[in-house]
């Protein structure tokens, strides 16, 4: 759906790290964690595209302003690096958006008894949070959260608080063990049953070796892929991804916006 | 007062509001189907068909730049044959006329393609895009040249009944001069402009965004040169001519048809807004509606230009 | 690490630093002294000089557009004889080098022009706008025929001994086949690009803004096609190539000149921040530094287009 | 100058039009009454260019934020009619500009034995308000302000505590008299000194017709012009007016941004 949206609250978590909580209709249907939406920061041509977030939060709060008392709302947690998340990050309370979704395919929930694996390589934590909230209904939770140093590491309170197990990893060792994420991720990987399920959100590379990881001991494996987004809804394709049997005579591109950002690690082909 | 006309006609297509939608940016129509009512635009154009199945391009395939976007799709598509398979079945739900806009890598493409169209009821006419290389004359663009963009319209002409809108290029010196030749060789309508050629770098990695290296412009920032084009070229040429390039809004879409544009196709502000055809379309109503206007005919080409 | 190098050669004149100001945008340089210094920046292109003083278009002759501005100014200016008179000796007091842009409405007054400049010790050198329209050949404009470029150019090198650096019209099919022309005509170095022919239309008055009814579409809105065209003419030629178009930051001049550009022009971002291209040398000597680069020219062209 | 200035209150004055305040340099020099300044609205590229607006006011205030204890300010008075001022119009306190000028040719004010007549059409009243601040030190000063309806007639009890002499006229009669301002005007000028001075600024119609009037009345008479303006400083010749002399083979343009924005009337050509 496209709805406008008022700005609840914009706070910086993390140096150039905000959390950003906004209004949204009751109606607002999230078939499953790891969708997105897709942000106008502003009604003017610059920056001219929308800006695609992951669903970091969803809820409802009580309030005297609506009918029912209860107001609906939507978080995302971004990181400023371009010209649109800098504008993101000097709205306030009270400021207006426009948003389209929850858009794309998220995680797939799959067997309750399997433990849950979360990878999580800086913002890419971002989609990993509602995913635990839903998934710590019925499951044991385990977060893998990486960065370069402490301050990459983001909302590990609030995991904590759902009951999640965390663990981190930076490259500089500033927080948790030093070194890549995926090393502490195989450490546990080496122990877990065959029905464990990891979900990964990061950066590319941190993506590719948990792909590989997952290959390696046999474990289904759901990676959450960014990609260059125009329309959002799997019109333009400009945002796709090479899927396992691409090849340019039979060409097997997916949408990220459409049949992702969710894919099953072993159905795209990790070149 | 009485609802006022919406209603025009291109090239024996009859549309119920002269807003329709580009090729590439609205994929097969059924896509944004959640966000707004396709009974109430005028037409949809889909997104560029090849006879074979075609992979695009490598990605990034879009990057955007100050008041517009970039693309360099590489033309992706499903070929002819999963679109009747796949596409059509949908296309025959909706009442709204479907145009299939179509390319061709050699002339003879272009010509098989369009005789395949003929023969399906569903498509109401066809858009020839020659803003496309020519493969196997060294890639030269059929639409920069009068004379390959004549044997590619002529050709099609010949393989078609259907309603045939020609979509010209703006990366030429002289757009007149296409136009007539287009129209020469047997174009019912014309429509433009296709992207401008443009560029963008990354510093930080020193190369282009872009893995295709260039990519076209559209959005916004192309409006001035699309409008210039299409008022030159509605002056020239007979047949009716569609505008395309920058429009946002119905105020964008009705500067257009001042210019001459008897429709207007929206493009990239689908993606900036999924509803933006049929927004578009009911504030032309309304400016009908509240200026007075019975007939949206009435300003078409209605420019003043003596000072 | 030592002051980097910033100082670039342009058809034998020796820049500080890359970055001119384009001409029409900066007047004689005199009105833009009070905010900045001029002795920052690496030439300054004046305003379109013709031989008689011209008076220009009548008003509106500017309007802003999505991301750009067009102006139809009609090359208004005080001819070469008050320019002779009242402007070179304001530019003497300067050390920054002055560089002539100059336009005729037909092939003797372009010849005539630079014949008269030649004498001028004060102009460094001169840039010849060939998009003006050949007023005794029925109107078609210099530079997007490839011929009547080559006759101007040719024309303009036999009557003087300055460096002369040829401005282009993006307004081509194919810009390299201009190029070409103009550099086998003599031309030192090559600037582009200059404006894109475009329009704007009132939809209250139901007539264009513009009292020319077309103008110069500049600013951000234009840099992608100005990069390609800048990337595709580096490429094709071996004089110094000059970037223009949308420059408003240190990074946008910098995309620039890893597309091929030796040098870059700076024109509606003055209007923006009329210290802009102080500002901008400033940022590229800061980007220098801070990745240690020695010198400039390792920049220049260095786009990777390997994948 | 050029310089970052801060929103210091931005207050709605009548349906649509504004005053906002913000803060300038002390050494902004504003060497006559009639200067304007160049408004960039934003940093973005939309809009692109700056925005014209007179000087309304410029004064100090006391501050305990600024070392010398005052703080130099400058007020704008504009209207929404587009899209800048519509941007303009949601600013807050707090929120930055960039500022060009003070520029141009600013009114002269002449002999103080004469009577000073203002006329303001709508939001031409702007610059006049800074005009009477300096003539009421030494001259007998009169408005003559007019408009559609009431809601145009703008900031008239901030004349007459200057102790201005105003008169209303709107076409509507909401306020003051029901007619043009140059029907009031002309009743005045029939009985006023051969060294008064007319000083106008408004809608082209109307300064047109008040330059008649001096004619007529062989009355001084100094005009305000609008234009549309890029540079500002006399460089794009955008902004071009043509003067007395002007012929296509002799033109004599005059740039609004340089020569004016305030020009002797019999130095222009009305055309
Ligand atoms: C499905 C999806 C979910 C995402 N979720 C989050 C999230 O929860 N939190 C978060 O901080 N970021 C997220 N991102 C990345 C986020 O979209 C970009 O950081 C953001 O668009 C950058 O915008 P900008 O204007 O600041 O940067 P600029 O670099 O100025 O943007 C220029 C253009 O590039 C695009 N772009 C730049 N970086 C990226 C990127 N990494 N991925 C896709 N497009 C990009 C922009 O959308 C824009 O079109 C997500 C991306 C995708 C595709
Ligand atoms: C010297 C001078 C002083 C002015 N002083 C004031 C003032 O004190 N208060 C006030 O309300 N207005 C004043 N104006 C007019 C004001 O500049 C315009 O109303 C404003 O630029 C409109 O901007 P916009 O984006 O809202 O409108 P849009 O119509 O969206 O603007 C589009 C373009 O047209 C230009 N433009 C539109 N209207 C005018 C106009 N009337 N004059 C010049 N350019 C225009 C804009 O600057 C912009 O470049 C003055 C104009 C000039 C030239
Ligand atoms: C992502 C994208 C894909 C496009 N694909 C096609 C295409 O397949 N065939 C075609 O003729 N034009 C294509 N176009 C061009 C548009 O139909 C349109 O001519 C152009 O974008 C200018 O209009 P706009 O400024 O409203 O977007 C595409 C444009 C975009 C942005
Ligand atoms: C107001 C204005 C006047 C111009 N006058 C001239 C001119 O006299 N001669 C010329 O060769 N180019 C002229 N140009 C073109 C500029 O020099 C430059 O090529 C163009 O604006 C693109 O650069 P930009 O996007 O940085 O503005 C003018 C541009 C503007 C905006
Ligand atoms: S963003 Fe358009 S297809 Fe995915
Ligand atoms: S605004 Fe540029 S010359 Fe006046």
């Amino acid at each position: 759906m496209q709805f406008k949206s008022m700005v609840l609250s914009n706070v910086e978590v993390s140096p150039s790290y905000f959390r950003m909580r906004m209004t949204a209709p009751p109606t607002i249907g999230v078939s499953c964690p790891g969708q997105f939406v897709m942000v106008k920061v502003n009604p003017a041509i610059d920056p001219l595209l929308r800006r695609p977030f992951g669903v970091f939060d969803l809820g409802t709060f009580e309030t005297e302003f609506t009918d029912c008392g209860r107001q609906t709302y939507l978080e995302i947690l971004y990181k400023v690096v371009g010209k649109g998340t800098a504008m993101l990050s000097t709205l306030h309370q009270g400021d207006h958006l426009d948003i389209l979704g929850p858009l794309g395919k998220g995680f797939t929930l799959g067997d309750p008894a399997g433990e849950k694996l979360l990878v999580g390589g800086g913002v890419g934590l971002a989609p990993l949070y509602y995913l635990a909230k839903e998934l710590v209904k019925e499951s044991r939770v385990h977060l893998f959260a990486g960065g370069r140093n402490k301050e990459d590491i983001l909302c590990i309170t609030e995991f904590d608080r759902l009951g999640v197990e965390t663990y981190v990893a930076t490259d500089d060792g500033t927080l948790g063990a030093q070194g890549l994420v995926t090393e502490v991720l195989e450490q546990h990987l080496s122990r877990a049953g065959a029905n464990a399920t990891i979900y990964a959100c990061g950066p590319t590379p941190m993506l590719k070796a948990v792909a590989f990881l997952a290959d390696k001991y046999g474990i289904a494996c759901q990676v959450s892929l960014e990609g260059y987004m125009a329309c959002g809804v799997g019109a333009c394709l400009g945002c796709v991804v090479q899927g396992k049997d691409h090849s340019e005579a039979t060409p097997d591109y997916r949408c990220v916006c459409k049949d992702g950002p969710v894919f099953d690690q072993t159905d795209l082909l990790w070149s | 007062m009485t609802q006022p006309n919406l209603s025009v006609d291109i090239a024996g297509i009859t549309l119920r509001n002269p807003v329709m939608t580009a090729s590439g940016t609205f994929g097969y129509g059924s896509e944004f189907a959640p966000y707004l009512d396709l009974e109430k635009i005028g037409a949809i154009i889909t997104k560029g068909l090849s006879l074979k199945p075609k992979a695009g391009n490598p990605t990034p395939r879009i990057v955007e730049t100050p008041g517009g976007m970039l693309n360099a799709i590489g033309l992706q598509n499903v070929g002819i044959d999963t679109f009747i398979g796949e596409k059509v079945p949908y296309l025959r739900k909706i009442s709204t006329p479907v145009i299939v806009n179509l390319y061709g890598n050699s002339l003879e493409e272009y010509g098989e393609l369009a005789g395949r169209l003929d023969g399906i009821a569903e498509v109401a006419g066809i858009e020839v895009n020659i803003s496309c290389p020519n493969v196997k004359q060294g890639g030269i663009v059929f639409g920069t040249d009068p004379k390959a963009a004549f044997e590619v319209v002529d050709l099609v002409r010949r393989n078609t009944g259907k309603p045939m809108i020609v979509k010209l290029s703006p990366n030429v010196t002289d757009v007149v001069v296409m136009a007539k030749s287009c129209v020469d060789a047997g174009a019912d309508a014309l429509s433009l402009i296709n992207t401008l050629t443009g560029m963008a770098i990354d510093l930080k990695s020193r190369r282009p965004i872009l893995a295709n290296i260039t990519g076209g412009l559209s959005g916004p920032a192309i409006k001035p040169v699309a409008l210039r084009m299409v008022w030159q070229v509605a002056r020239a040429v007979t047949v009716p001519v569609i505008g395309i390039g920058g429009i946002m809004t119905a105020v964008d879409a009705l500067e257009f048809i001042l210019a001459g544009a008897t429709a207007v196709q929206i493009g990239t502000a689908n993606f900036l807004d999924p509803s933006a055809a049929e927004t578009i379309a009911a504030g032309i109503e309304t400016y009908l509606v509240e200026n007075g206007i019975a007939d949206i005919r009435e300003l078409i080409g209605a420019l003043k230009t003596d000072r």
